[in-house]
């Protein structure tokens, strides 16, 4: 139905009592998250939200019993919240901040080889199953139960992804922005992996965009598949050297195109589909008996 | 953000690589005194910007005398520079590095750079020196060499006898690249940087190693705990509509289409621009008005768009997720008038409160058009500059 | 009929034309191992042993196609050299060298978290499939292939228990000395797994001893097995606080004696040995249709 | 290899760690003077030996006069201390740390190690300073606080944050802290320490940390590389027997009983005590000889077993691998001629030539007995050391 939360997760916030945490906690609680708590180093004992605030993730874990942690905190002190929140055990990382250097990404990423931890992030809108837990900085509304698995390097254009799968009746099993860094957590691969596992995702819709190599190496692990994939690039029409927006979505040294990561799908047998506008029938192609 | 040449080489100097002795000057004057400073008989002039291809497009000058000095900086300062990788208008040169000329025996590639995949520091090397890396990866990539730095153990004396027996350096050469190695991958570390290059890496005659040419980008994410380096920052090199939009939090990049684009979020706005192309036209910009969109960001990327004479039509495409649809069309309008819109615009709202933005738009009595759809929105905002730019033609 | 190694094994040695490389080089030929060349930076280009010499890891894989090495370097060496087999795509490191300072072998055991290359030791006899391929300095000719798998975190103590599994004529599939340091490669409960999936492999010989937790680890893992496993614990006599020799080898603070790793074994109704007199026989009784 | 505290101390106070002032000494008026130095009302005089339980055995003595230091240093100086950790025999006491107490408001503890498991740095702290950590394990498991530290991002913020709160630190000893792990974690890394044990770690009435015992023991294998601290170690407090075998490379160690084993191999040395535990016997002492054992090595192996007056039969068992029982077997028999063996000895001979290496010992013509099997062996040098024993017995 599902994968990695859904509605037992439960949940607390790192960077509660900020301006960000705040304002997300409050639309998770009304999304029916089980939010159950928050941390803000200096501030454990109070109460924020109606729920407790601690001043470590580990104590956190031992009063709250967490499981997964949404992180608000400035990008100076992001990694060390993510190590944090690894070390207390927490299994669902998912970190929104926007703006973490990359050598702090290189250093937590290797720190978490290995680990029992899943990173979701950095710089990402967090992951979302329908009607049944929010984490992160996605409008819930737009979503429905259903069965597309949506991943994504990107923000808005996911919920854009959302809208049409949902306009089309489709709704959604999770959906997962893992992030617009050049060095994030878990990648494609890792996310079609958990959606291939999931009995209740019947198609995959994969978002990526320019630069990096993150497609192609879902490309090869899509032939290994039964699920269905379909796929979508942004920035087709990128010049190449340039940062659009994103850290990650660079063409470097003429590697890193929407054009080579397009071929690597079609060579791998994916559906590819060309225009942003087309996200949610492309997707509906590879489920023909599930619209009406 | 990019270093220039100079000011990579005297963070390699404060790390104990060896780099030519050499005097950045921003005037001709300047440039005989150090070109006198230095001694010598022969001397290069080097144009000071933010890009390759300098030596090809007449940007570095190798002089005699003073006289020749002294011209030569005078023909290169305050001209822009066009080199392969600058485009067409160049970009401008404000100082110049005089430096004293090294006797090369051989010229290898040496980089160090975040490797994105792996999570690691990666260093690149390569005997064919003075190349694009590029270049050597597609026509020899068996010359190519590759070192990963695992950060738990950092720089190790593999790395150096790895890279040091492949380019067939001898044993001082060897322990010399130890050495550089170790300078560089701390200099890595501690400035943030995302990549150093030194291309030429000169074997010179007496054996040496000499870092002829230096390039340093630094992480951007990371200048807040680099504010001396960020001091540095040039933004003679930088495109100023670029410049102004950071300045508004905006991310904008200029692009050679004509149909403005003003979106929020970095993916939706490439998309769009994917967008506009699929169904025929051509993107005159990527820009991202960020998360949280205020009606006054709205207002500044309004400005920014139709600044550039190019644009013929605008399109706004607003996924509202937390932001609001209809506070952001209120934006639009007090933008549009403001900034008394010459040209066909077209907005596209969707998510939330999308129905009241539209509503507020349609009333505001501006000659806007409005869609909830996007491949609407695209054919309407194509259609509309071909028709604008047709007039414009017309008129000419 | 194997783990890890076996006759199509290419085996480079690095230390190759110093003292102990020489010599154990010249043994494993004798044996038959598929000794390939050498690497000993700066004699690149030179013949050794009728073999060639190699200035870097790398360059010998290039030239020769091997897929494990053996080291012979000096301790203050062997981390590099270490982590340049493994960079040079070796999938069975086998480190030698006793004496590495631990806080190298910390941050080595990080840097091949998540590598796809094994690393047996160090401070090792090696790993031997009999007959077959052998890397390191236990004697060749006690050996016997047979259906005994056998590791253990001694030298000489292992060689008593090929010599008593040979005099059964039960003989051994592979042995493998993974070390005495305290941080080493490959534990025991990676080569249980590795003999759990070979079918040869009838039955297995953990010889462990006092210092750390690496048995009772082991013990929770033989619960899993359809192997059985006879263990044998070194150093019931060992007094608490004392390094016996081995770096690895200290019971402190009341953990890692051989007491609570035997009563780790009976829980996890494993077969125990309490005399090293008895390490055949005791394996033995794990496979009565074996002995005459 | 262990520290004195005030060795420690030192190598603390380098690392910007806040501890007592205080001086060694090592007669009583160098201690006088150190206190003198001082200044102050009251010092404490504390014996510098390898070993903890150091206040309960009458090893720190706090004074209040000169003279009082100056007895305390003469009643320390030059005896052996007894404590719970030292054995019977206790250990020499050659210098005292002379220092001003610490006015404690709290007691905590805090160590740093290497985990092998892990393959990390660990941090162990606890409220209840100045219990032994193992007790604190046992008794209050919920209490003792964990952190681990990977290698490829070292020590992080959240770690002082973890400990500091759950320790119950105000902000600016949480501050204190944060400073106080890094200069730990640091020397730790830096001069190779196996462990770093501050204990207790003091929170002063004026709010401050301070280091007021310390111990800290390094990786013997790094010891090549930190030889400004291997110049440190005192033999005074290790065994005579075991400093005089690491001499020849030898690894031995003293115990209880009264058979003397020589074994090559850490492992089967071990496995050769449990043996004779197991046949009835108590070993005297481990003996491992090495690998690569050269007959040379066996004379001084054999001369170290029977130097100890408790050894009433010895157990010889070599499993040649690579090394030929013959040669072992010629070395043996030049031994037991040399230092005139006047106990029964046992050779258990297996593997690389075991049988010419028996056929050469029972051809030596001396008295000694020779075994291929192990329990064979075990039984008989068992049972010849009772006989020994007995015998000896007699002749009191």
């Amino acid at each position: 139905m599902s994968v990695l939360v859904d509605a037992t997760t439960r949940v607390i916030c790192q960077g509660f009592t900020g301006k960000q945490g705040t304002f997300h906690s409050e639309q998770a609680l009304a999304y029916g998250t089980q939010l159950v708590g928050g941390v803000t180093p200096g501030k454990g004992g109070q109460r924020h939200l109606g729920l407790p605030v601690f001043d470590t993730v580990h104590q956190a874990v031992v009063d709250t019993g967490a499981t997964a942690t949404m992180i608000y905190v400035p990008p100076a002190y992001a990694a060390d919240a993510i190590l944090e929140a690894a070390d207390a055990g927490i299994q669902v990382i998912v970190c929104i901040t926007e703006g973490i250097p990359t050598q702090d990404m290189m250093t937590v990423k290797t720190a978490l080889t290995g680990s029992a931890s899943v990173l979701i992030g950095p710089n990402c809108p967090g992951i979302i199953t329908p009607n049944a837990c929010k984490i992160g900085i996605m409008p819930g509304a737009i979503h429905q139960p259903g069965c597309v698995g949506i991943v994504s390097r990107s923000g808005t254009l996911t919920y854009e992804a959302v809208y049409q799968t949902t306009a089309l009746g489709l709704g959604q099993s999770t959906c997962i922005g893992i992030g617009g860094d050049p060095i994030h957590g878990l990648d494609f691969v890792a996310c079609l992996a958990l959606f291939e596992a999931d009995p209740h995702t019947e198609a995959v819709l994969l978002v990526g965009e320019i630069g990096g190599d993150a497609e192609e190496r879902a490309a090869a692990f899509i032939q290994t598949m039964t699920t269905p994939v379909a796929a979508y690039i942004a920035g087709a029409t990128a010049p190449p050297g340039r940062r659009m927006g994103h850290a990650g979505a660079m063409i470097s040294g003429g590697s890193g195109t929407a054009a080579g990561k397009y071929a690597a799908f079609k060579a791998a047998g994916v559906k590819t589909i060309e225009s942003p506008a087309e996200l949610g029938i492309g997707v509906a192609a590879l489920l023909p008996n599930r619209l009406i | 953000m990019k270093l220039h040449e100079y000011q990579a080489k005297q963070l390699l100097r404060e790390a104990g690589v060896a780099v030519p002795a050499g005097q950045v000057a921003t005037c001709a004057t300047a440039a005989v005194d150090a070109a006198a400073t230095l001694g010598g008989e022969h001397w290069l002039v080097k144009a000071q910007i933010h890009a390759g291809g300098r030596g090809k497009a007449g940007g570095v000058r190798r002089c005699q005398t003073a006289a020749e000095v002294s011209a030569a900086a005078a023909a290169l300062l305050g001209q822009p520079l066009v080199t392969a990788q600058t485009g067409a208008a160049g970009l401008p040169v404000n100082a110049v590095l005089v430096e004293t000329p090294t006797a090369v025996q051989r010229e290898l590639y040496l980089s160090l750079l975040i490797d994105r995949t792996a999570a690691q520091v990666l260093i690149l090397a390569a005997s064919a020196g003075g190349m694009e890396i590029e270049t050597v990866a597609a026509q020899q990539p068996d010359q190519l060499l590759r070192a990963a730095v695992h950060p738990s153990v950092g720089l190790q004396p593999w790395h150096s006898r790895r890279l040091g027996f492949a380019l067939g350096l001898e044993a001082a050469a060897r322990q010399q690249l130890a050495q550089l190695l170790t300078a560089l991958y701390q200099l890595l570390r501690s400035c943030d940087a995302s990549l150093i290059e030194i291309n030429p890496l000169a074997l010179t005659n007496a054996g040496d190693l000499v870092a002829v040419d230096a390039k340093i980008e630094l992480d951007d994410n990371a200048l807040f705990r680099q504010s001396a380096l960020a001091a540095w920052r040039d933004v003679s090199q930088e495109d100023a509509r670029e410049t102004a939009a950071r300045a508004h939090d905006l991310s904008y990049i200029r692009l050679d289409g004509n149909i403005g684009c003003m979106v929020n979020g970095a993916g939706l706005a490439m998309a769009t621009m994917d967008l506009i192309q699929h169904h025929g036209g051509a993107p005159a910009n990527f820009l991202d008005v960020g998360g949280g969109t205020t009606a006054a960001r709205v207002a500044e990327a309004f400005k920014l768009i139709v600044s550039d004479p190019q644009v013929t039509a605008v399109l706004v495409n607003i996924f509202g997720g937390i932001v609001r649809c209809d506070l952001i069309a209120e934006g639009i309008i007090a933008a549009v008038r403001e900034v008394a819109l010459a040209v066909p615009l077209v907005v596209r709202l969707a998510g939330n409160r999308a129905e009241e933005g539209l509503a507020l738009l349609a009333a505001s009595g501006l000659a806007l058009h409005t869609a909830q759809d996007l491949a609407a929105a695209a054919d309407l905002v194509v259609t509309m500059a071909s028709r604008q730019r047709a007039q414009l033609g017309g008129r000419e």
